[in-house]
């Protein structure tokens, strides 16, 4: 895990796909992440973006943030959206109507998109094995709309249709654990990461990229205004909840669980709670009940870490490979 | 133009026969029509399949009710269900059973033609399983002459492929064995 | 969007009604979104580029030297800038959030 | 060579899919469309048809993949049937809107509830207004052409809309008949190779699908009416092409009997064969009834459709949808506007048949004319419609 984020410019990509003029608001932490995700990816790539933010954001008609070609069809469809440019250009370049030129297909969603209503298409594109990559910017609500809860706001969060009161906490559930989720689909690669910290987040697209197969990446997307935070606090809550053990940075490669930032000692949660309007509610027990459910699930990542530590990194090579055996495999049984 | 309705089970392959008919009438140069009864019934269950043939383009798209001819694959729907019901005056009963001709003849008060064939004897002896859908189709252009019976060479190969020549083999049998009888009402 | 694009008749849309100049969002400044604005002190840099790759708003470029250059047009003044800044953790932050009225 | 098969209606439409070497088909099971798309993944099972077969897991899905397999550039086709087309009711507009050239097949069947695998149009007629261009056929041979023809349609660059080709489902789906069938070449020579308007190129980045304010949303809008307004001169061009190749011509309206009729009986789809027995078997008995058949419901051939029911005095239109409520039924509703200022106007009798798959007789259709030719109420009705057969 880099400590030091210096010199950092001289290791990425000049250039920007995501340009300057988009409507996002004031310390935005999901365009942080598209800008470092795109110049990790590059120029070869077509997105596939579902309504959100991202989206909105992006693409008032007839302006566009994208300098890469870019869809958006609907909210509950990015992966499935996906999928069909994965066929079409695998089709077209196999009949020799398109170059081979290894194009990365790339969907783009948020946590709504992809914990709630389109999560039926992730898991089914997923499991039929397209080559692509899907990335959730999870903000954790539907802050398009004006910050309503989904299955991945944190438990006891504030929003507008979890709100304290005589007779709750805020958001009642536990946050969906959605790459856990997308792990259990046994896919080539699956990994959470932050804007807050860049290398980290520009080599796992990098990985997911180069799997042959698809490829899953969480990546906490922080929001200043659903959060009722500063704008300035945007990368700071970033290390926060990876510090705190609330997002904790992990990659699954293979099935093999990599555990990128563990602080040893989590932080108490109430650094990072503390500095976040939507917990300002919370009592002190709350607070406790939170630590301690965080603290166990970390523990289970660890456990998951060791129990699959043995387990050899498959080399480049290999990745290529096995997946495409694999998938035979399970096709014929069918 | 000749109706036909088949009567089976599901699974048992009326839809087949219906099916092997109207591609050997098209292959004469015939116009037909194939289609079973739409409906979700599973394995059996009694189901109904019907044909078409004419000799000029047929665009009655209804269901069949007045047949001019009946197939009834298995001889156990007789007890259950009136298989002559709307069969048309002068019309053809064509029957997969093993009954002295004179005793199934007693059972049935309509106006045409009995044909009674052991076809599930034949399919044993001949295919190794009872499946009597192609053997029956050798009764029923005994009885019709809907279609020449060479005719039929060339959909079941497209169907059955290796196993083609033993149902040809039981169709022919069927054809040369059925019986006929006239009955009054 | 630009005023010529706003009297676009229904003949002008392309069909499908695709955007079709990559990056044209840029023709759109929200620089007027900032209440503070990053004021730059070179005296500080080490030339990191933390400020430009934690920008939600791609409005910090790189010189050829390797100081950035804040781009007024876009930077809507979230203050992630002076915040993030590596020299910051010394009390030396590169960046000084000043109020937009000083500059009237 | 062109040569006559006999097969079930479904394996000749993916057959025609397989002529039109698709590049991309995603679908989902439904009956009475499934024998579609299992004979399309047998045909890529076989390397009969060098396609990406998407084994999506819903219709919304089906729909999403093919949006995105037509943007990516490739020949993309799905077939569908009543609750799967309502799940792809969203996507649907989208599709249009985007203006990418996917095919559709629609075994038109009910909608639930009650659940109802059997036929009628209330699924075709509850997305009508998606922006596709909407074919009905009467069958099997016309649901093969028009596959053909759909792309050929869809794809040229003046038009740039999908399409839909509806064809009745069990009625027509699940019927074996004679088709006659293309061969590669005939194929080849009618479609020529897809070259996309707009395609997701790295090399020429656009941004499809982008959201619009009020202040352009119109005016998209107004491309895509005009658009779906104007296809219909390729339309016209595609049949005379087809009819040059094949000798068989389709029109978007077609007459049969209207020869001095006073009663027309206006259908779409399957029922217009059975309709056409019904009509001999009247003219024989002396009756001047003549039939008229849609076969383009999207865009609506209004001028067409004027000219061929002019002069009739009454015009019975067979519905095979309800729609709940409104003041009369899909089609009579078409019809009732088209021949609002006609003079005289005529007196139209709305019948709704075959819902859920409830057959429809000759007698039937002779007892509807019977009983509008005995109906005096002019003009109209409109609103007042027979729910043909339904038990009181």
């Amino acid at each position: 895990m880099e400590n030091l984020n210096i010199y950092v410019p001289r290791l990425l990509d000049s250039r920007e796909y995501f340009t300057a003029g988009h409507r996002a608001c004031q310390g935005c932490g999901e365009t942080v992440a598209l800008r470092q995700i795109l110049k990790s990816v590059g120029r070869n790539v077509i997105l596939a973006n579902a309504t959100g933010c991202s989206e909105i954001i992006s693409s008032p008609f007839p302006q566009t943030a994208w300098h890469v070609p870019w869809i958006h069809v609907a909210f509950e469809n990015a992966a499935a959206v996906a999928s069909g440019v994965e066929a079409g250009i695998k089709a077209l370049e196999r009949k020799g109507m398109l170059p081979k030129r290894n194009v990365c297909i790339m969907a783009i969603a948020g946590d709504g998109a992809t914990a709630d209503i389109g999560f039926q298409a992730l898991s089914g594109a997923v499991e039929r094995g397209h080559n692509f990559v899907y990335v959730c910017l999870d903000n954790e609500a539907y802050m398009n709309t004006g910050i309503q809860r989904s299955s991945s706001t944190p438990f006891g969060a504030m929003t507008t249709t979890s709100p304290p009161g005589r007779m709750s906490k805020g958001q009642k559930t536990w946050k969906k654990n959605l790459p856990e989720i997308m792990a259990a689909h046994d896919i080539p690669y699956v990994a959470t990461a932050s804007p807050s910290y860049p290398f980290d987040l520009v080599r796992k697209v990098k990985r997911a990229v180069e799997v042959d197969g698809p490829a899953y990446l969480h990546v906490l997307a922080v929001c200043p205004t659903g959060w009722r935070s500063g704008g300035d606090e945007t990368i700071r809550l970033g290390r926060l909840a990876a510090e705190c053990g609330v997002f904790p940075l992990y990659e699954v490669d293979h099935g093999k669980y990599t555990i990128n930032l563990d602080p040893g000692q989590l932080k108490p949660i109430k650094d990072y709670l503390g500095i976040q309007g939507r917990f300002r509610h919370l009592k002190p027990e709350d607070l406790e009940y939170i630590e301690g459910r965080i603290v166990e699930n970390f523990e289970k990542l660890r456990a998951k870490a060791r129990m699959t530590a043995a387990q050899d990194k498959p080399s480049r090579k290999a990745s290529k490979q096995a997946p495409k055996k694999g998938k035979k495999a399970a096709r014929s049984k069918k | 133009m000749i109706e036909t309705r088949f009567h089976g089970r599901g699974g048992q392959g009326a839809v087949t026969s219906a099916e092997l008919l109207a591609l050997a009438a098209i292959q004469e140069g015939k116009f037909a029509q194939a289609f079973p009864s739409f409906g979700p019934e599973r394995r059996g269950a009694p189901v109904l399949a019907f044909s078409r043939v004419d000799d000029e383009q047929i665009r009655l798209r209804s269901q069949i009710y007045d047949p001019d001819v009946v197939l009834v694959l298995d001889s156990s729907l007789l007890e259950i269900l009136d298989v002559t019901e709307g069969l048309k005056p002068g019309g053809a009963l064509v029957v997969n059973s093993k009954l002295p001709m004179k005793e199934l003849a007693s059972r049935f008060h309509f106006e045409g033609s009995l044909w009674a064939v052991d076809a599930t004897h034949i399919a044993r002896e001949l295919l190794g399983r009872p499946i009597t859908n192609t053997t029956m189709l050798g009764a029923l252009l005994r009885a019709t002459g809907i279609v020449d019976i060479d005719s039929m060479s060339e959909p079941l190969r497209h169907r059955f492929g290796l196993i083609a020549a033993k149902n040809e083999k039981a169709l022919r049998a069927a054809y040369e064995q059925v019986e006929k009888e006239e009955i009054k009402p | 969007m630009t005023s010529k694009e706003k009297t676009w008749t229904w003949r002008e849309i392309p069909a499908g009604a695709v955007a079709e100049d990559p990056g044209s969002s840029s023709e759109y400044l929200t620089g007027g979104w900032r209440s503070q604005r990053p004021v730059f002190n070179p005296d500080h840099c080490v030339q990191c580029g933390v400020c430009y790759i934690y920008c939600p708003d791609a409005s910090i470029v790189m010189t050829p030297e390797g100081y950035p250059d804040i781009l007024l047009d876009y930077c809507k003044g979230c203050g992630i800038c002076a915040r993030e800044c590596y020299m910051a953790t010394f009390g030396l932050s590169c960046f000084e959030m000043v109020d937009e009225e000083e500059f009237r | 060579m062109s040569k006559r098969v006999g097969m079930e209606v479904s394996i000749a439409v993916a057959e025609a899919v397989k002529l039109a070497n698709a590049d991309v088909i995603a679908a989902y099971p439904i009956t009475p469309q499934t024998h579609i798309v299992e004979h399309l993944s047998e045909l890529v099972a076989d390397g009969d048809l060098d396609a990406e077969y998407v084994c999506v897991e819903s219709e919304h899905s089906a729909m999403s993949a093919v949006v995105g397999s037509s943007a990516a550039g490739a020949r993309s086709f799905t077939a569908t049937a009543s609750q799967g087309l309502a799940l792809m009711h969203e996507i649907l507009f989208i599709a249009s809107t985007m203006r990418l050239p996917i095919v559709m097949t629609v075994a038109n069947r009910a909608l639930s509830g009650p659940l109802s695998i059997w036929n009628d149009h209330s699924d075709i007629m509850a997305s009508r207004d998606c922006g596709w261009i909407q074919y009905f056929v009467e069958n099997g041979q016309e649901a093969f052409d028009h596959v053909l023809i759909a792309f050929r349609v869809a794809e040229d660059p003046e038009v740039s809309l999908p399409a839909i080709v509806n064809l009745d489902g069990f009625i027509l789906s699940h019927m074996i008949e004679p088709h006659m069938l293309l061969d590669d070449e005939e194929a080849a020579r009618f479609l020529p190779p897809f070259r996309p308007i707009n395609r997701l190129d790295p090399d020429n980045p656009v941004t499809m699908g982008d959201f619009a304010t009020p202040d352009f949303y119109t005016e998209v809008k107004k491309g895509q009416e005009e658009a779906l307004r104007n296809s219909r001169a390729t339309i016209d061009k595609g049949w005379q092409e087809f009819a040059e190749l094949t000798g068989r011509q389709y029109q978007a309206v077609e007459t049969y009997k209207t020869e001095g009729a006073e009663i027309l009986v206006l259908s779409m789809g399957a029922l217009g064969e059975t309709a056409s027995v019904a009509v001999d078997r009247m003219r024989d008995k002396g009756l001047p009834v003549g039939l008229v058949k849609l076969r383009l419901w999207r865009p609506f051939p209004a001028d067409d459709l004027l000219k061929a029911l002019g002069g009739a005095k009454k015009i019975v239109v067979l519905d095979r949808a309800i729609s709940f409520g409104a003041a009369t039924n899909p089609v009579a509703a078409e019809v009732a506007s088209l021949l609002y200022d006609t003079e005289p106007r005529p007196c139209i009798f709305n019948n709704v048949v075959g819902l859920g798959g409830r057959d429809v007789r000759v007698e039937e259709f002779e007892a509807i004319v019977k009983k509008a030719m005995q109906g005096h109420s002019y003009p109209g009705p409109v609103g007042d419609y027979e729910l043909i057969g339904v038990r009181e």
